[in-house]
């Protein structure tokens, strides 16, 4: 599948939550091509500032239509300036980069913290009509808008929340554990804060569960041409998280 | 033809190349632009032994630029020569590689291991300002560019192009000194040195504190690094430093640039090689102009 | 009270100076700003004769910055003790005087002149890029920089503040050497050396040629000077260079700056030297910081 | 009266003709203090490129209402992106600047050219009822809307092209000479090209008649701040087109 530029048309862009934000993009080649997993890397003004492009994973795709959405947090300059184009502007995206998760599987658990949702969303759907479970965390109820959002692509949804206002109290984590001893998953996707994919890798390893998950990183070009992004891998080899990633094997770049 | 240039021997389809550290080795911009119709590519900085870069953030935006401290992150260049630069053949378009040695001996050690077939030349890169050794310390004083510039001659016979500093008092000496050590060209500019703060966390956006800056912010730098140096050596310039379009290209060349290239720009738009070519030939067209070398130098400062 | 600063025995009221040659002498500004809430005016460049400055255009516009060539346009120094410096005195802000010889002895000339009440401090020009004698020449050698610092010493007991170029290989060098030689402060930095050309009339934009650029593009070169100037003298820096908001000034405080300027923001938001000082103080207050000073050099570089 | 910065709100803003366009702004303050010949200082976009402000001459004003109109070219960036802003945005203005025209006249022949017509249209207004004489030239008649725009404030219209489309083939300093012959003006005032002023202050001051002319200079500041703008005066003092001018007695600034 080859990757393009092109100039997504602004379908739809409205407020999910306070200051997130879902954006439907007409761009039919990449939503053709697009895996769950995959980004677009998106420029968001026309001036020189500011000048680089923003990665924002795919979290959803209609094939058909020929359209793909992104969901996401106005945290700074470019997306602020993402969130004021209305329908009919247009965004110059590239896409579909990087590599996305392997859909290899049966019994898939997805586990996902704040925007880590994101790519997890488009996961779900893919896996379709295969039985999806999904395991989310936030600090509070008002962070977890993403559990409607995945209700009707998901066989069953689990909640934590750090103050335990929605859900169990405590950290998806803490939750992992009961999950792998009720349920048989023959894989785990995780995407989130660090922390929380290396102790959700950790857990899958003890159960020999093969396990993926999804890094981050600032990013220049997003094609693994500037080295920017680049993580260790746990062979002494480098990745590149735009091209070699953002989707890794845990054992292929943490240390467990 | 009207944009075919040859520089110091390396015959290029456009003056328009693309800059070392921002382009990969091309293949990684592939689905993007046809690579047969870039000028020439300068592959990433490549050292004697393979090379993690630095740890941390790596870059940082800053107004209408950026800010990297990639630190040379690249295989080494025994895994260059026998695994990249197969790969490359495959394109017909100039390679060059950018080299960086901690020691003059190492400059010397990569000249010798990169004059093999498929290298169109070798760019000196005596202006990073991103490692610990060598790097930008060569940049910035006379006798040691030259000193680098004549052990890398000694040892090919490929054409050599040294890369400049802009964090300099007097670039054009370093120019001159790197001409008459026998580099066949000169590129300017490497990153000017630059920083950014994180006022939340009171430290460094960078993890190696100081970064190179690039992008549209130095243009006017460079292009007043590029005429200086250019009236005072007789070797060709090649102009870079903040290019984001043809226009900008064309301000390089009149400035005395023989070609130009395009680093930053290609992260913003995959196309900027390509295109940048494609508007300078409409340029020329429309004024007429049969060749691009009738633009190189032709500012006139006489107001 | 929590902004109030002593920089080398100038009392101001905030940290948020007007950089030279950007705010005219004050009044120009009056209409927009409230004089008497700004830290310190530095009053545009000053010399022993009137001067009309460059020819031709003197401004131009680059990318998140600006290209002058203003050529130290004044009315000279005595012009400027008789007729100016007595409408400053119906303000309560402190003055202090940009000044630029093109020898050694006018520098110390010009400062025996300008010690009189009225004038807060000196601010020694020793990098102007855009006149021919004197000028940035002074500011890119130690010698010479430390050699102006002590002539004015010797003529004035007013506070001496030292204004640095950017356009040099080591900055800090030339810090220290103004420190040794008794300065009682440093600012840094004035313009970087930059170009720009008309590519339909195939001339510079700027009737001199060259000019020098300011605004946020030159910030992360300003901020690395000042942090690594900072670090290297034991006198108060003044930071400068592209400060735009209160954001940008926070970081040249952690960065090492006890005081800041701000220049081409003027010119886009005439309430910015006022508006700055404001944003640093709701920092403060956010925060639970009692005084701006707990802010200076205040950045962890180790990650 | 005092300068200001104000936020002025689009009113209305369309083409007069291809690349043309006359933007009315809300903005009272200002429009209370205006004089004709002074101009407002726009910033035309909230990022820093472009950086500077642009400076455009106060063509209407309507002291009532509280609204100030700019008629301008779009000739780059910056007047391109002022183009885009449709009613209800905000225009961020300094002014009113500069120094203004006298209006101390009972005969008044206006000359202008190109764009420099903009200021004088204000002028004529403000002269009103007083019988305003106007002479306008350009290339073609495609670059004599302005006659319209003129008509209900002038007594008398005269137009020159470079290429006779419209009133009479030639320069206005061509057909000045006549004007001057059968009428007898107390007062000239001209704003155009440089050439087109030296050429009508010349006229001007062989017939005794004070001339006032309107300067034009790449501007920083716009205040009298920076020194961007400053030429040599007749006296050998400088002068600041900003805040000294932009107009002059143009033996003030002009070797005649
Ligand atoms: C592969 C990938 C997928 C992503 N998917 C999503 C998503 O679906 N939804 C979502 O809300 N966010 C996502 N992010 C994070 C998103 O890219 C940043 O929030 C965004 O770039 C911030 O831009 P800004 O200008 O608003 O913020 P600023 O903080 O002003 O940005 C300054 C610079 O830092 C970079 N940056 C800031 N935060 C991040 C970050 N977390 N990761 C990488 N670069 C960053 C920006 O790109 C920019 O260059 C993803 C990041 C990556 C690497
Ligand atoms: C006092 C005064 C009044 C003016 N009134 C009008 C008016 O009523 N209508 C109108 O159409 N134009 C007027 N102009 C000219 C107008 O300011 C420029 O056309 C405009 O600034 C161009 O901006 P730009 O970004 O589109 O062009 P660019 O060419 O991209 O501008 C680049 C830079 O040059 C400056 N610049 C370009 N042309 C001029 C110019 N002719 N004069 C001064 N600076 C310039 C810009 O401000 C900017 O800083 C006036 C100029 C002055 C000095
Ligand atoms: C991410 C990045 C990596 C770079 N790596 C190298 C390098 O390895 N060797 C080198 O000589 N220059 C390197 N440079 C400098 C560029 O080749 C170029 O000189 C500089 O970026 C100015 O051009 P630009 O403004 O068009 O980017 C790098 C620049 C960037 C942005
Ligand atoms: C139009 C203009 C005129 C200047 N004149 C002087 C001057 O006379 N003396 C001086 O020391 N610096 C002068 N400077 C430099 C500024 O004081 C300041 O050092 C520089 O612009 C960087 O700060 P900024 O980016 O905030 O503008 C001038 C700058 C500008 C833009
Ligand atoms: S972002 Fe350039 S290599 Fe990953
Ligand atoms: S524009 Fe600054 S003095 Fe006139």
């Amino acid at each position: 599948m080859s990757k393009i530029v092109a100039d997504g048309i602004v379908i739809e862009h409205f407020s999910l939550a306070p200051m997130i934000k879902r954006l439907t993009l007409g761009a039919p080649a990449i939503a053709r091509a697009a895996q769950p997993g995959q980004f677009v890397h998106v420029r968001v003004g026309e001036g020189y500032h500011p000048l680089l492009r923003r990665p924002l994973s795919i979290a959803e795709v209609d094939r058909e239509v020929g359209n793909i959405t992104v969901i996401y947090r106005i945290v700074g300059q470019g997306t602020a300036l993402l969130a004021s184009l209305p329908p009919g502007e247009f965004v110059d995206c590239m896409g579909p980069l990087g590599n996305g998760f392997d859909l290899n599987t049966e019994r898939p658990l997805l586990v996902g913290g704040g925007m880590g949702l994101a790519p997890l969303l488009f996961l779900a759907k893919a896996l379709c009509p295969k039985p999806v479970t999904a395991l989310m965390g936030g600090r509070t109820k008002e962070e977890l808008w993403w559990r409607n959002v995945f209700l009707g692509v998901c066989r069953s949804i689990h909640v934590t929340t750090d103050d335990g206002s929605m859900g169990r109290k405590g950290f998806t984590v803490n939750l992992l554990p009961e999950l792998l001893e009720n349920c048989k998953y023959d894989r785990i996707y995780a995407c989130g804060p660090l922390r929380m994919m290396e102790g959700v890798a950790r857990l899958a390893r003890d159960k020999g569960i093969p396990c993926q998950i999804s890094f981050e990183d600032h990013m220049a070009c997003g094609v693994g041409a500037c080295l920017s992004c680049t993580c260790a891998g746990t062979d002494g080899k480098r990745r590149k998280v735009c091209s070699d990633g953002p989707v890794f094997w845990a054992e292929e770049v943490l240390e467990l | 033809m009207m944009l075919a240039v040859d520089i110091a021997g390396i015959k290029m389809k456009t003056p328009v190349m693309t800059a070392s550290g921002t382009f990969g080795s091309g293949p990684e911009y592939a689905d993007f632009v046809d690579l047969n119709k870039i000028g020439a590519i300068v592959v990433k900085g490549t050292t004697l032994t393979p090379r993690d870069g630095n740890r941390g953030r790596r870059i940082a935006e800053t107004p209408a630029g950026m800010l990297n401290c990639i630190g040379l992150e690249n295989p080494g260049v025994d895994e260059f020569v026998s695994r990249i630069l197969p790969g490359l053949a495959a394109y017909d378009v100039p390679i060059i590689v950018n080299i960086a040695g901690a020691t003059t001996d190492e400059f010397a050690e990569l000249a010798r291991r990169l004059s093999v077939p498929g290298v169109a030349g070798l760019e000196l890169n005596i202006s990073c300002p991103n490692v610990k050794e060598g790097g930008i310390a060569f940049g910035t004083d006379c006798a040691s560019a030259a000193a680098v510039v004549a052990a890398v001659r000694r040892n090919t016979a490929l054409p050599v192009i040294t890369k400049l500093s802009p964090n300099v008092t007097d670039i054009v000496s370093i120019a001159r000194a790197a001409e008459d050590a026998g580099s066949d060209a000169v590129s300017l500019i490497n990153t000017l040195l630059g920083m950014s703060i994180d006022i939340r966390r009171w430290r460094p956006e960078l993890g190696n504190v100081l970064g190179g800056l690039s992008g549209p912010a130095i243009k006017p730098v460079a292009l007043r690094m590029v005429w200086q140096v250019a009236r005072a050596v007789k070797c060709p310039v090649i102009g870079l430093g903040g290019i984001m379009t043809a226009n900008d290209a064309i301000e390089f060349l009149l400035a005395g640039a023989s070609a130009v290239a395009v680093g930053t720009a290609n992260f913003v738009n995959p196309r900027a090689s390509v295109e940048i070519a494609e508007g300078i030939r409409d340029y020329l067209v429309e004024r007429g102009i049969k060749h691009v070398s009738e633009l190189v130098g032709r500012v006139n400062e006489n107001i």
